[in-house]
């Protein structure tokens, strides 16, 4: 077992981590991920650091490349409906959602009322599910893993009542097109508020611990801060704008399902910075919890479930191209679908937050930070790699 | 006052206690820390099993001398601190060789693990191994700062290095414990404590988020095992000296188990509840709220 | 939307013109025209939000079809340009100096069609791919299901029966009259 | 089998691993090929347990007891990793636990399909793993393709690539089904039956006859330790 | 300070019991949970339909023993390959007969990879018997399961003329109605002609009308026959027929053909072959002889057929009334024959007009396509009296348009469709005539084991027509004036014995008379073999009372070729298949014949 032998960090790979360049001495590239506990999901940042400071990081995405957009052309209608959900793992339904959408719309199906409800049900739990992960993941990237316990257990909990809704724990595939798949089991309410209840306990303790908390305040105030003027530019939506002081909700900006029923109002902060950021998701799940229960208070319970389809097998949908968009946990979620009048998409794009946050801003903001603030950072952009990908 | 040989097996004896209470210690600690995060943790015999198995892995790769011999430094240092220091206080059995060393051998102790880890973490040359040695020695350094002047403060306190008679002079009740006769120093050496733990906010060193485990990076089988070994052995050790030096020692096992584990709780309790600090931002806190609280101690005094 | 397409229909010769809804519409111009008219958006007309870029392939009528959507926030209301490129020669404008973020897209589109936007920043660096050896995979005359079995091993053991065939053989042997 | 020439390369070397000569602090100039400088060469070995057998049967199960599982999320699995290491299902209680890092890792949990460009990076986080290593399968995907069974960029079946020793049906298999699994491979473990780490040397070649085959710029060297 | 003391909150945790789950190992999962399949392999047809719908490709048909094809069932089941499938349940969704559902299993660890791939329901699992599950929502079905309704006319309307009944789908209902189809080609086999129904239907889909009669012709050319009265026993076999209505596969070939001009299905069907300087005769221009005629002009031999009637069309046109078959339809599709070069002798009788030694001297092969032109009889007392009538000869004079006395009243006896054709003609001509309907139908099954279609029996109810199910008929009552009065019958306790022969018995306690001044056997039929001849009759090979066949349609005679309701029973669609595979058979023994000259 002699013989030189170096591991480089996390099964970058040998094509990729060049030897120090000599000629200056002064720079390391440092690879942070695949195989790295501190990167959210599997991608990569490389790192070119001077001492503590980093000087330029580049995102590498496609460790999850599954060629989603060209399966789907390959799929009928009905067959691509199981497998959008796995485009972003965390936060599935929002892939149902916008591809029901627009498929509906290029099909002129509209889906039932209490449908809409259920929907819109789907969507919020979603979103608080997905909340929770970020909680845990900014916290946990800073050191505090006992918040990332409590967090993932009243997902757990949140997953239970998914489960029983939809039969399945992480991908729902319940969203179909035209409608949904079935309605509220019984007791379900009761089982939902009671979890409601434990997310709001959770969440009193993640504020006195996590929020009120001298080091944590210390190492995310100031920190990666995003200029107001770059949100357009960057492409920056949903709490990384708010937090920014923009009140930039497609929920009240383009109402979408049944939410020009229910009253909220979107969360914003002012700072723009990364614990403006982590407080601005931590009181949008506070609206989360207010909605679902507005929800569960004013949904339907009967009616049917589902529009009249036609035969899914040989579906075939007019030409035609549209955009349809939903305020998923990370900002703007969007599909858009091309459809030419054969039974199988043309084209479908899945437009997610993650692709221009983790891109282009993450490698915007990251120079000029210590290494010690770039997983956090990556994490308080609260990018998913599979959507960037696909 | 001649060497008695009988001491080295009795030390041997010290060394097994401890070994065992370590890894027990530190599987219990784990376990009420899983406790804040609402769930059980490990069984109570995880590290043995751990253990066990690291050292029975089959494969284990060099790279080079000191690779090798950073793991033997780090145990040393701390079989070392733990057998220059007496354990039970008032037995012959445990006072281990503390006849041959004083408090400055033991602050050396606790130094030389940390040197011998970075020569060898440096030799691994991984990145990763690299940058978590140099914020490892940085922060060593900072923290040893309050420590270091506490011991001063508490060796003027009692106008003697030796450990046995500082120990001595605080028996009689907890009004003779230098928590109560000088709380100043004991508070900056607490501090220091907090920082030598490795646990947040005080661990970038190993940082799994950004820089994965730090200097052991490299580090496995029977290396780990090694380190592993000393991971039981060292905080166990550090915590007699706490204890000798400021909370009146122990004249019992029961005793021993009970002061060694609220010290360790102790930095499980803040540990839990914070993220970690940047590097510089740990050195700077330690230079602003520990040192001054140090200084103060040794001008009081 | 239909006071602003028609004062755009003013400024910039513009093609066929899609009422997808009434906060969408989708427009066609000229590839010269596309960086005008996105700038006049941009600056003018409120459309500071690049959603998407992003390209369809009609390999039929031997065209990409490039769709830039963009969004003006304060009226709530989005604009696809389409930009039709010969599949021959399919290079564009790049727009990344307009919104940084276009760089992405940009890469991407090389990667996954090979329409090559000149300019862009590391356009050539391989973006998800990773050792490709194929043409561009989003382009409609790669095979994904035929690569996959050249490439990868499927378990063995498979085989399905048509139900059809398999009937009309076992039933015409299992004894031919009524 | 395919023609050994069209598994090497087909896609030319990266500029960065090309040899290339480099002039020293000292004025030396000396030449550096980073493929075969920076890494290990070595073909791994079979390493046999102990003779003696009750030594070998305390250490499988000290080995089944202490799982450390590689923190590498390779694909949708492992978002039912993190359910399986927080209060609910508290896998901490079976000797489970993560290790950041592949060399302190002994169990590698391949958390779904792989894309060829982690299938790349999985195969040196493996190779850099102390043997015995185990590999469980997670999903359906690492048993058959799973859902992506027509996509150009995911491996269909796992056991090409890497020797497995469980798999765990499912899309995505919930955690109750996981700790089923690490319970099953702790059974296998105890029996003396998870060598895929010598499985792995004996069959080196025909393991990277096949990675090589669909890793198409492989720039990796054969073995890295 | 409020920062650096809040956190330790966190510790009030350790005063909390853990909510871990003391025994996640053995966690149910909920209970409409997705997990591993369940399939009820009795109730399975194995359409494939599973298989189609499934993206990951992770469903295989194959045969299962004790599993043998049969009507509507294609005796194949969905193995399941887990290494394959994502669980989103479209192939729960969508089976056909709801056999295949999901249990809330969800453990399946296994060592080898090979093992994952099992036949739910044949290859025993732990959760074949668990309740919990996945299941389709009430009302949730990813097809349709009604039939899209055909415009008809009401009975008021229809009872008076003989004008079609059925209007037949319009193009955006015969969509709608393809669209229900789900290609799975059960029906193909039950099929006698195995024609392309999923094919067809595809074009009517895509409305591609063209392609769907060039589909139509390769495997029928008496479509508009065959799209307004076939048997379809294809509809008995569909898999929508499981848990909705089957497709109206009738009516949408009868659909393609309504949209196609005449000249283009001609141009369609194309030219007939070169000749080959081969002959054929075809005795009876029936369905049978006329498919056998198309099939071998196509193949460029010259082809004779001799009718006895005025017109051909066989069965189809002197059995089956106008408003269920126009002639106009059925001209159609002997115009397509014809237009082959098929030449079509009509009142010519074998063994009147031509010897059928003659035939034999002039052609190179003889078909018997004679059909079943002969009524049988009950032979009950008085059943020989003159106002006792055979349904097949009235219903010939109908269409011969021949007088006849039309009764005030009449009685029919027989359960099959010839018993419902006679009693509604007898009905619409009494309402022409005496401007009231007084049929009455008797017959001995009872009504569930009807022979007849459905829609026949419905129809006739409609139409004012009261059916006696399960009467044995036992005597023509005749009164004094030797005018018939009615028919007494009994009520029938079983129609076969214990040995399965038919030998029906009665409750003589249960006796009804129908009044009627006259009554219709319609209880079968017979051939008229009397044209052959004595000496060919002696010389072929019989079967109870039916030309005997080998499987081709070959008789004992090298010559001769027989096809049709005369061996095969009375059947449309079963007399084109028998065309073709006479056909068949002869073009294989011509090739064989120039062979062997060569």
């Amino acid at each position: 077992m002699t013989g030189r032998a170096t591991s480089s960090p996390g099964g970058s790979t040998a094509a990729s981590s060049p030897p120090i360049d000599l000629s200056s001495g002064k720079y390391l590239k440092l690879w942070q991920g695949p195989q790295h506990p501190g990167i959210t999901g599997n991608m990569s940042v490389e790192l070119t650091v001077c001492g503590d400071e980093v000087v330029e990081g580049k995102t590498h995405v496609g460790y999850l490349h599954r060629g989603f957009e060209k399966l789907m052309e390959r799929r009928t209608f009905i067959q691509v409906f199981p497998i959008v959900c796995r485009v972003c793992v965390p936060e599935p339904d929002f892939n149902e959602y916008c591809y029901a959408a627009t498929i509906e719309e290029l099909a002129g199906i509209e889906a039932p009322e209490r449908a809409l409800w259920i929907r819109t049900l789907i969507l919020e739990m979603g979103r608080i599910n997905s909340y929770m992960m970020y909680l845990g993941g900014q916290a946990g990237a800073l050191g505090m893993g006992v918040i990332g316990q409590w967090t993932t257990y009243v997902r757990d909990l949140m997953l239970d009542r998914f489960e029983e809704l939809t039969g399945a724990r992480i991908y729902h595939m319940f969203i179909l097109p035209g409608g949904v798949r079935d309605g509220l089991p019984d007791g379900f309410d009761g089982r939902m508020e009671e979890t409601l209840r434990e997310i709001e306990r959770t969440l009193a303790d993640v504020e006195d611990v996590m929020f009120h908390n001298a080091v944590f305040k210390k190492r995310t105030k100031g920190v990666g801060v995003i200029p107001v003027d770059l949100i357009d530019r960057y492409g920056v939506t949903g709490p990384n704008a708010r937090a920014a002081g923009l009140p930039n909700d497609v929920r009240k900006d383009h109402p979408y399902l049944v939410y020009p029923e229910l009253t909220f109002e979107p969360v914003t902060g002012t700072d723009s910075d990364m614990y403006t950021r982590a407080d601005v998701r931590r009181r949008d799940v506070a609206v989360s919890v207010d909605l679902i229960r507005q929800i569960i208070a004013k949904m339907p319970r009967t009616g049917p479930l589902t529009a009249k389809l036609p035969n899914v097998l040989h579906w075939k949908i007019p030409r035609g191209e549209t955009y349809v968009r939903g305020e998923c946990s990370r900002g703007e979620y969007g599909y858009y679908t091309v459809t030419d009048g054969s039974g199988h998409p043309r084209r479908i794009n899945v437009r997610g937050p993650s692709y221009t946050h983790a891109m282009a801003l993450l490698e915007h903001l990251i120079p000029g930070t210590n290494i010690a603030d770039v997983a956090a950072l990556m994490v308080s952009l609260h990018t998913y790699p599979p959507e960037i990908e696909r | 006052m001649t060497f008695d040989w009988m001491k080295i097996p009795y030390a041997l004896l010290t060394l097994f206690i401890v070994l065992n209470y370590g890894l027990l210690l530190t599987a219990l600690i784990q376990k009420i820390g899983a406790r804040a995060g609402r769930r059980h943790g490990i069984p109570i015999w995880q590290n043995y099993v751990d253990l066990l198995k690291n050292y029975a892995l089959r494969t284990h790769i060099t790279h080079g001398v000191m690779y090798y011999l950073g793991p033997v430094f780090r145990l040393s240092g701390g079989v070392g601190l733990l057998l220059f220091v007496p354990s039970i206080y008032g037995s012959e059995m445990f006072s281990n060789l503390s006849f041959a060393g004083d408090l400055i051998l033991a602050l050396y102790f606790i130094f030389f693990g940390t040197l011998g880890m970075a020569l060898g973490a440096g030799e691994s040359g991984h990145p990763h191994a690299a940058i978590g040695v140099s914020r490892g020695l940085s922060q060593v350094t900072a923290a040893e700062l309050p420590l270091a002047l506490a011991v001063f403060s508490v060796a003027l306190q009692y106008q003697t290095l030796s450990v046995t008679d500082i120990v001595a002079a605080q028996q009689g009740g907890v009004a003779h414990w230098t928590v109560v006769t000088n709380p100043l120093a004991v508070a900056a050496a607490m501090l220091s404590f907090l920082g030598s733990m490795m646990r947040p906010p005080f661990d970038v060193v190993l940082a799994p988020q950004e820089i994965p485990i730090g200097p052991p990076t490299e580090y496995h089988s029977s290396y780990l095992a090694l380190m592993q070994t000393n991971r039981a052995i060292f905080p166990v050790a550090k915590m007699v000296i706490y204890m000798n030096l400021f909370f009146g020692g122990a004249t019992s096992w029961p005793v021993f188990f009970v002061k060694v584990f609220l010290l360790y709780l102790f930095s499980a309790f803040v540990g839990v509840v914070f993220p970690r600090f940047r590097v510089e931002q740990s050195i700077r806190w330690f230079l602003i709220w520990a040192v001054p609280i140090g200084i103060a101690a040794i001008l009081i005094v | 939307m239909r006071t602003l397409l028609e004062s755009l229909k003013e400024r910039f010769p513009l093609g066929p013109i899609t009422e997808q809804r009434p906060d969408l519409a989708f427009v066609t111009v000229e590839r010269e025209t596309l960086r005008p008219l996105i700038v006049h958006l941009r600056d003018r007309e409120g459309f500071t939000h690049l959603v998407l870029l992003t390209a369809v392939d009609w390999i039929e009528e031997n065209l990409f079809q490039l769709t830039y959507l963009v969004h003006d926030r304060a009226n709530a209301r989005d604009i696809g340009l389409r930009v039709m490129l010969p599949r021959d020669e399919p290079e564009m404008e790049s727009i990344h100096d307009l919104w940084p973020t276009a760089a992405t897209y940009q890469r991407e589109l090389k990667e996954m069609f090979g329409i090559p936007f000149p300019g862009s920043p590391r356009l050539d660096e391989e973006f998800i791919l990773e050792g490709w050896v194929d043409i561009p995979p989003y382009r409609r005359d790669f095979d994904t299901l035929k690569f996959a079995e050249e490439n990868f091993e499927h378990r063995a053991g498979r085989g399905t029966t048509d139900p059809a065939t398999h009937m009309r053989e076992r039933m015409a042997t299992q004894g031919g009259s009524k | 089998m395919r023609d050994e020439d069209t598994l090497v390369r087909r896609v030319p070397v990266k500029d960065e691993l090309k040899k290339r000569v480099v002039k020293g602090p000292d004025g030396l100039e000396f030449e550096v090929d980073p493929i075969q400088d920076y890494y290990c060469d070595a073909r791994p070995e079979v390493r046999p347990g102990s003779y003696v057998r009750i030594v070998e049967d305390l250490f499988n199960w000290a080995r089944s007891e202490s799982l450390w599982i590689l923190g590498f999320g390779t694909g949708c699995g492992a978002i039912e990793m993190r359910p399986l290491m927080t209060p609910r299902f508290d896998a901490y209680r079976y000797g489970i636990q993560w290790r950041p890092t592949p060399r302190q890792a002994n169990l590698f949990v391949i958390s779904g399909y792989l894309s060829v460009k982690t299938l790349k990076r999985a195969i040196r986080s493996y190779e850099q793993m102390q043997s015995p290593k185990y590999v469980v399968g997670l999903g359906s995907c690492t048993i058959n393709g799973g859902m992506y069974w027509d996509s150009y960029n995911t491996i269909k079946k796992l056991d090409e690539y890497l020797p497995v020793d469980v798999y765990i049906a499912g899309c995505m298999p919930r955690p109750e089904a996981l700790l089923a699994g690490f319970e099953e491979l702790k059974r296998i473990i105890r029996a003396g039956k998870a060598e895929g780490a010598n499985l792995y040397a004996q069959n080196f070649d025909w393991y990277k006859a096949n990675q090589k085959r669909v890793i198409h710029d492989w720039d990796m060297p054969d073995y890295n330790w | 300070m409020r920062d650096v003391l809040s956190p330790f909150l966190a510790w009030k945790n350790l005063f909390r019991d853990p909510v871990s789950i003391r025994d996640p190992l053995n966690r149910e999962a909920a209970p409409r949970y997705r997990g591993f399949h369940k399939n009820d392999v009795e109730k399975c047809i194995g359409c494939g339909t599973c298989e189609t719908i499934c993206q990951n490709g992770a469903i295989d048909m194959v045969p299962v023993d004790g599993f043998d094809p049969k009507n509507g069932d294609s005796g194949l089941r969905p193995r399941i390959d887990y290494g394959r499938c994502c669980w989103c349940a479209l192939c729960v969704d969508v089976c056909m007969t709801g056999s295949l559902t999901m249990s809330n299993a969800y453990k399946w660890v296994d060592a080898d990879p090979d093992a994952f791939r099992f036949i739910p329901g044949v290859d025993a699992k732990s959760w074949d018997g668990s309740e919990h599950g996945y299941v389709c929502a009430e009302g949730h079905h990813l097809t349709a399961l009604e039939r899209v309704p055909m415009d008809e006319m009401e009975p008021e309307a229809r009872i008076s003329n003989f004008d079609e009944i059925v209007a037949g789908y319009d193009v955006a209902r015969a969509k709608l109605e393809a669209d229900r189809c789900v290609s799975c080609g059960l029906c193909i086999a039950t099929c006698p002609a195995h024609m392309a129904i999923p094919q067809y239907i595809e074009a009517v889909r895509d409305g591609d009308y063209e392609r769907g009669v060039a589909l139509l012709y390769e495997t029928n050319p008496f479509s508009n026959t065959c799209g307004r009265v076939c048997t379809h026993k294809c509809e008995t076999a569909c898999a929508v027929h499981n848990e909705g209505e089957a497709i109206a596969i009738r009516w949408l070939k009868r659909h393609i053909m309504d949209q196609v001009p005449q000249e283009k299905v001609r141009e369609i069907v194309g030219k007939p072959g070169p000749a080959t300087g081969r002959k054929v005769a075809i005795v009876g221009a029936g369905p049978a002889g006329l498919t056998a005629a198309f099939d071998l002009a196509k193949a460029g031999h010259a082809v004779t057929v001799y009718e006895t009637r005025h017109a051909a069309g066989g069965m189809t046109r002197y059995g089956i009334p106008e408003y269920r078959l126009p002639y106009d339809a059925l001209d159609r599709d002997v115009d397509v024959i014809t237009s082959l070069g098929v030449d079509i002798r009509c009142d010519t009788r074998i063994g009147r007009d031509v010897a059928m030694a003659d035939l034999h001297a002039a052609n190179d092969a003889v078909v018997l396509a004679i059909g079943l032109h002969l009524g049988r009889s009950t032979r009950i007392p008085g059943s020989e009296h003159a106002q006792v009538k055979k349904a097949v000869d009235l219903l010939r004079q109908i269409t011969d348009g021949e007088a006849f006395d039309v009764p005030k009243s009449a009685v029919v006896i027989g359960g099959g469709n010839v018993a419902m054709d006679i009693a509604r003609s007898l009905a619409r001509l009494q309402k022409q005539i005496h401007g009231k309907v007084d049929v009455t139908v008797t017959a001995l099954e009872d009504l569930p084991h009807f022979l007849a279609d459905r829609e026949e029996v419905k129809e006739c109810g409609e139409e004012g027509i009261p059916i006696f199910d399960a009467r044995g008929p036992q005597q023509i009552v005749i009164d004094d004036a030797g005018r018939v009065t009615g028919l007494r019958t009994w009520r029938v306790k079983s129609i076969f014995d214990d040995k399965g022969r038919f030998a029906p018995s009665y409750d003589e306690s249960d006796e009804l008379f129908h009044p009627a001044e006259m009554v219709i056997e319609a209880i079968g039929q017979a051939s008229d073999v009397s044209l052959l001849g004595e000496a060919l009759t002696e010389e072929l090979a019989w079967n109870r009372g039916r030309i005997a066949i080998d499987p081709d349609g070959r008789t004992s005679v090298p010559w001769l070729w027989s096809a049709g309701d005369c061996v095969a029973g009375p059947d449309v669609v079963h007399a084109v298949a028998d065309g073709h595979r006479v056909a068949a058979s002869i073009a294989a023994v011509f090739a064989e014949r120039s062979d062997a000259r060569e």
